[in-house]
């Protein structure tokens, strides 16, 4: 399938500097991938006509069709079971589920269908469907609409995970998942939707399941991903006042996670701590805590720290700042990695 | 074929009802049409992060309340029934809290009210009401409960599986369908195959009924029927009314993507609930124009009440993260509690 | 009102249909019917750690699969469709290994079959069909998906979102239901509100049909006739095979427990479809008792071909636990490989 | 609810040794609530006249009538959401889905609604409701009949989660989860369900949340639940033979995790060896692991080995065993640490 697909012209241009939103740069990779790969389908509740809730599907099926960028009824099972379907008629899906927390409804197709399908027949149907999920919190939204479903998913055989930080990574991380013959979880941090930089949107050059420092820093490691990669800069910028060096590592990877990775960084700082919105207890918090303690054991000055969410529903409105892992408990864990 | 062209009748009748009830659906339906213009105010104050309207539903929602016996039954809403919460006599000002973002669900108490949380899975609370009914009658109660839904809601999963289980279990469960012709931005056409929820009905072996829902005094009659049914042990009604959404779907909506217009401006012109049921108390001799408009100035004086009483709500404590998880707490919670209190607290 | 009073007739016609057809259907369900004696032994004989039988669902399976063009359709089954699989030409011994637990799914390629992984979530695979008929209209291709699902699996949440896409998109799908009146333990009457599951087609605008599931030619003819809506644009159908679970569920099930067999030994007796069949083509004149034992031979060889292929295929290696996961393996998968490798391989 | 409920009979009785399989006390379990609580009610698919696949509601209809004991469609979302009706009526509610991986269809309901709906009410709507579910592998069953899913349950706020490994705990275990106002996901290990033995089926002492050492050591810990239990056992007796004591730690409790129990243990042992049978990346594993070292830093004499199932979907038959952790791997596992 992928043979026929020419990807010079995108891959020749030399990328320019532009002003961009993740939820623009989302929208960018999309049109390169539609234009790309007549295989590629876009489709979910809301995201045809209206662009989607975030707009990130804005303008796709003016310009590729309602064939290619369509509704559906309002059915997360029967989107994702289309999906698998539609894989074995050959085509290359890219469904939307609205929020995350209207994954639950869809998770017997993502787990029992979807994570399985090339390994029930043995390799002869690949499920090349990438599902984007706008995920995580922050954004004092309703109910259900400020879930992180990455332990779930990253705990699932036959599945990828990507969660991208910031425009630039948001553009590659897609180009790479949607080309994928894998299914992809792809987890766009909606409270990251706006945040307009300066970019330059190049064609994905790490291969798939690499991590990469955001600062580098010598003293401690804080990992993360997805909205938290922002918050631990800020947390390092306010450290380095004080004279800590952090490292900021961006997972970006839930599934393959970067082990190696990981572990390079540790060894050098000798101290981690992880951060992640979802609830602490069988979060992916503690699989990046086993990894690095299981590699970087003897170099390791203190436990890996978490700072997480608390093991409670995710709140409304003015409690969401006190759930989600503030800067300052980020710096007690740091402190108290320090001070061990 | 559209059940969807506007009924094109521009009056309705009450004339069969006693004139206690429908200026009791007016008060109701006017307070909750003001209340409705406060929030979207508030929203644009930013006292509210984001609103979703019940304009045009508000006789959908009123007379389907009203026709319950907030007694015994037990009602199952989705995140939009405002309106049904109003006339069902739940606390507004812990209603409306959920608007603010105070507490998912509402602050209002779900099982003195006899009306569940605001739950914003949609589709999800229908098997609720039918569990709740099931064990209703399996008590011995005579207790009947109403799930609203919508027409997006109608291709969920768990809206059929409801449905059959309350068809074999022959449970006294009212299913109300609000089909106000979106889903969002999703139209009928598109969402609901063959054009007709009501129409659903049959195949699971229940009475499945249409209704005007812009005329309170025909859906009181349907949920009356349907609910008389139910308590007698006859079974599921599914109900479908057919109304408007003539507002954007919630106030981050922007409906010039998606429609055009027109049709909602012929919905707000001819169809309106409100004006729909003055004009037919009037015609009927239940009230006159100086009556309704003092039940008017009433609705308004209330509207402001609640409207005021939420704005004014205190914010929950932060440690109510923590208070609700479990009726028995754990060690763990706990400690994260003292985590809470010493690296959070404000 | 049951609709599955046994139809009572216990003779087919099939003199409208073409000969060979007619013999091809006899030959395929005789097939399937020794295979199904050999699998019930085998699972005697610890061969099989246990086996669906599809005893007395031959005609509903075959006479639907064979309706069907295996270079252009597409099926998409559940666990319990070997006869439709030896009907499309599914390579047998590869599917009669998931019995064997040699693989999930099956060992037949699933793509050149164009026969689906055998599937057991009840419903699961229903959407699948739907999404690959949306993608073969989409690509202006002319095959029609057709699902298989059991009278319980219509209960499922899946099952009916997946009608209702189909109904909006006009998908070419055939639905196909083989009522065999038992969901495990459970008959109908409390599976199935309302009775019927074609009576559910109306509510989503598409044609809904009744056929006598042991009737080999009423089910091909009415697959025919949905196969060919289908592929020219008309959209899917609901098709609802009325026919009997002879056997337990499962070689581990005990229906003592939970029915009385006479209702199952009158099927037997009265509308075996394999007889019915017999009777039918010796009746059109279509082959002669001779002729027909000619072909019972034939089958009970082809079956023991495949029984004996089943017993003798290899098991898989410990290495695929490995080599399916992905399309492109992860360091950390070769890692566990090597874990594997190293402390497990035998 | 609660205090209406007259339990000194059943207290009372001096429990007799009797010899039963893990079915059995599960079954005896059931009787006991369905007698001390008319508003227990046992259902779901195939419960009924046939007593459930696995026979474990075995005579329960007989006893208590099709009303408190009933079967239902084939529908898991709308078996769980019943319960939450149920549960919101009055009732207390003793589901059953028949099988692991068929839980996966009713997880919408059992994350966004049975989990939270105490929480979103404020505490107006308990939901005293007790999954039983037939949980993890181990008996060469067809396609997703053999998962393990605690992670999930476990990573979920408001779920107690809990996984016997014998038949007494089964019993107790039931006993205390369905009393529990709170909903408990209750996994039944059925491999373990035909292991009789000669037991006392007791009213539980420990609290919810304990763990229990099966066997003491002072080498290494190994921790593990279900079925996998029986299988550490087996590998500390073969290591007592070559003069290695392990201690095994049956957790019993997926949530809450009993961390004073493996800290106390392994604070003693200084080494420690989980086992399960789910996948490995972000398995409950994970968080044990990082529990027992966030407690046990400076005593670890080695990293917390995990020996799991490997990051595949569950095989069938002939590769099951070669999927599932063997006595081999625990074996390798325990001399890792040992040897670190
Ligand atoms: C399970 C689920 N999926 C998606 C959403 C996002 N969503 C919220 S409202 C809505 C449209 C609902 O339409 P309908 O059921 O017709 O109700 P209405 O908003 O018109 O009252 C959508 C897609 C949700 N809340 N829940
Ligand atoms: C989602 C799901 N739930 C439960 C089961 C367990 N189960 C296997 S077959 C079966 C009964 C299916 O009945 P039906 O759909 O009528 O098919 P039949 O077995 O009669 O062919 C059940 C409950 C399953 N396989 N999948
Ligand atoms: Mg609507
Ligand atoms: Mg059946």
């Amino acid at each position: 399938m992928t043979e026929l697909i020419d990807r010079t012209d995108a891959a020749a241009e030399t990328p320019v500097l532009e002003e961009l939103s993740m939820q623009q740069a989302i929208n960018r990779a999309l049109r390169v991938l539609l234009a790309e790969d007549p295989n590629v389908l876009v489709f979910g509740e809301d995201v045809g006509a209206l662009g989607g809730v975030f707009r990130v599907t804005d303008g796709l099926q003016k310009e590729f069709g309602d064939q290619r960028v369509f509704d559906t009824p309002l059915a997360e099972s029967a989107i994702m079971g289309m999906a698998v379907g539609l894989a074995m008629n050959g085509w290359r899906p890219v469904p939307e589920l609205q929020f995350d927390g209207f994954a639950y409804p869809a998770i017997d197709q993502i787990v029992n269908q979807v994570a399985r399908m090339n390994y029930r027949t043995r390799g002869a149907a690949p499920m090349p469907i990438t599902l984007r999920l706008p995920s995580f919190g922050g954004i004092q939204a309703p109910e259900h609409h400020g879930e992180s479903l990455e332990a779930l998913f990253a705990h699932t055989p036959g599945l990828k995970v990507a969660a991208p930080s910031d425009p630039a990574d948001a553009y590659g991380l897609l180009l790479q998942s949607v080309r994928s013959d894998d299914p992809v979880v792809y987890m766009e941090p909606k409270a990251r939707y706006w945040d307009r930089r300066p970019v330059r949107l190049s064609e994905p050059t790490d291969p798939i399941g690499t991590s990469r420092i955001v600062r580098p820093g010598r003293h401690a490691t804080l990992i993360a991903w997805g909205a938290m990669v922002h918050r631990c800069v800020q947390v390092a910028e306010l450290a380095a006042e004080d004279g800590v060096e952090l490292e900021v590592l961006d997972l970006r990877w839930l599934k393959p996670i970067d082990a190696a990775g990981l572990a390079a960084s540790v060894a050098r700082t000798k101290r981690a701590v992880v951060v992640h919105e979802a609830p602490l207890t069988a979060g992916l918090g503690a699989e990046v805590a086993t990894l690095v303690t299981e590699q970087c054991f003897r170099d390791l000055a203190a436990p890996v720290q978490r700072v997480t969410g608390f093991d409670v529903p995710y709140p409304a409105g003015p409690l969401e700042p006190q759930y989600l892992p503030t800067i300052d408990r980020i710096l007690f864990a740091v402190q108290r990695t320090l001070e061990y | 074929m559209s059940t969807h062209e506007p009924p094109g009748r521009d009056s309705i009748a009450v004339d069969h009802l006693p004139p206690d009830l429908t200026r009791a659906l007016y008060t109701h339906m006017r307070t909750a049409r003001d209340l409705d213009t406060e929030a979207v105010a508030l929203q644009r104050q930013g006292v509210f992060p984001a609103y979703v309207s019940v304009r045009g539903q508000e006789a959908a929602q009123v007379a389907s309340a009203a026709a319950l016996d907030p007694g015994r039954d037990f009602v199952f809403p989705t995140y939009r029934e405002m309106a049904s919460a109003l006339a069902y006599g739940v606390e507004m000002v812990g209603y409306m809290a959920t608007h603010r973002a105070l507490w998912h669900g509402g602050l209002y108490d779900v099982m003195e009210s006899r009306f569940g949380a605001i739950n914003a899975v949609v589709g999800g609370p229908v098997p609720h009401a039918v569990g709740w009914a099931v064990g209703e009658r399996m008590r011995g109660g005579e207790g009947v409960a109403l799930a609203y839904f919508g027409d997006g809601a109608s291709s969920e999963g768990d809206v059929h599986e409801a449905m059959n289980f309350a068809g074999v279990y022959g449970a006294p469960v009212v299913f109300f369908c609000q089909n106000n012709r979106w889903a969002l931005s999703v139209p009928n056409e598109r969402q609901v195959a063959g054009g007709s929820v009501a129409a659903r009905a049959q195949g699971y072996g229940m009475a499945g009924v249409t209704v005007d829902g812009n005329d309170a005094a025909a859906v009181y009659d349907a949920v009356t029927e349907a609910a008389a049914r139910a308590r007698r042990g006859g079974g599921p009604t599914l109900i479908e009314a057919l109304t408007y959404r003539v507002e954007p779907h919630s106030t981050s909506d922007d409906t010039g993507r998606y429609r055009d217009e027109t049709e909602a401006d012929r919905w707000r012109a001819h169809r309106d609930p409100v004006a729909l049921l003055r004009a037919a108390l009037i015609g009927a001799g239940h009230a006159t124009d100086e009556e309704l408009d003092a039940i008017d100035a009433r609705a308004r004086q209330r509207a402001e009440e609640i409207r005021d009483g939420v704005s004014a709500a205190p914010e929950p404590d932060g440690s109510e993260l923590f208070t609700h998880v479990f009726r028995e707490t754990t060690q763990e919670l706990t400690r994260q509690r003292r985590i809470w209190e010493e690296e959070v607290q404000p």
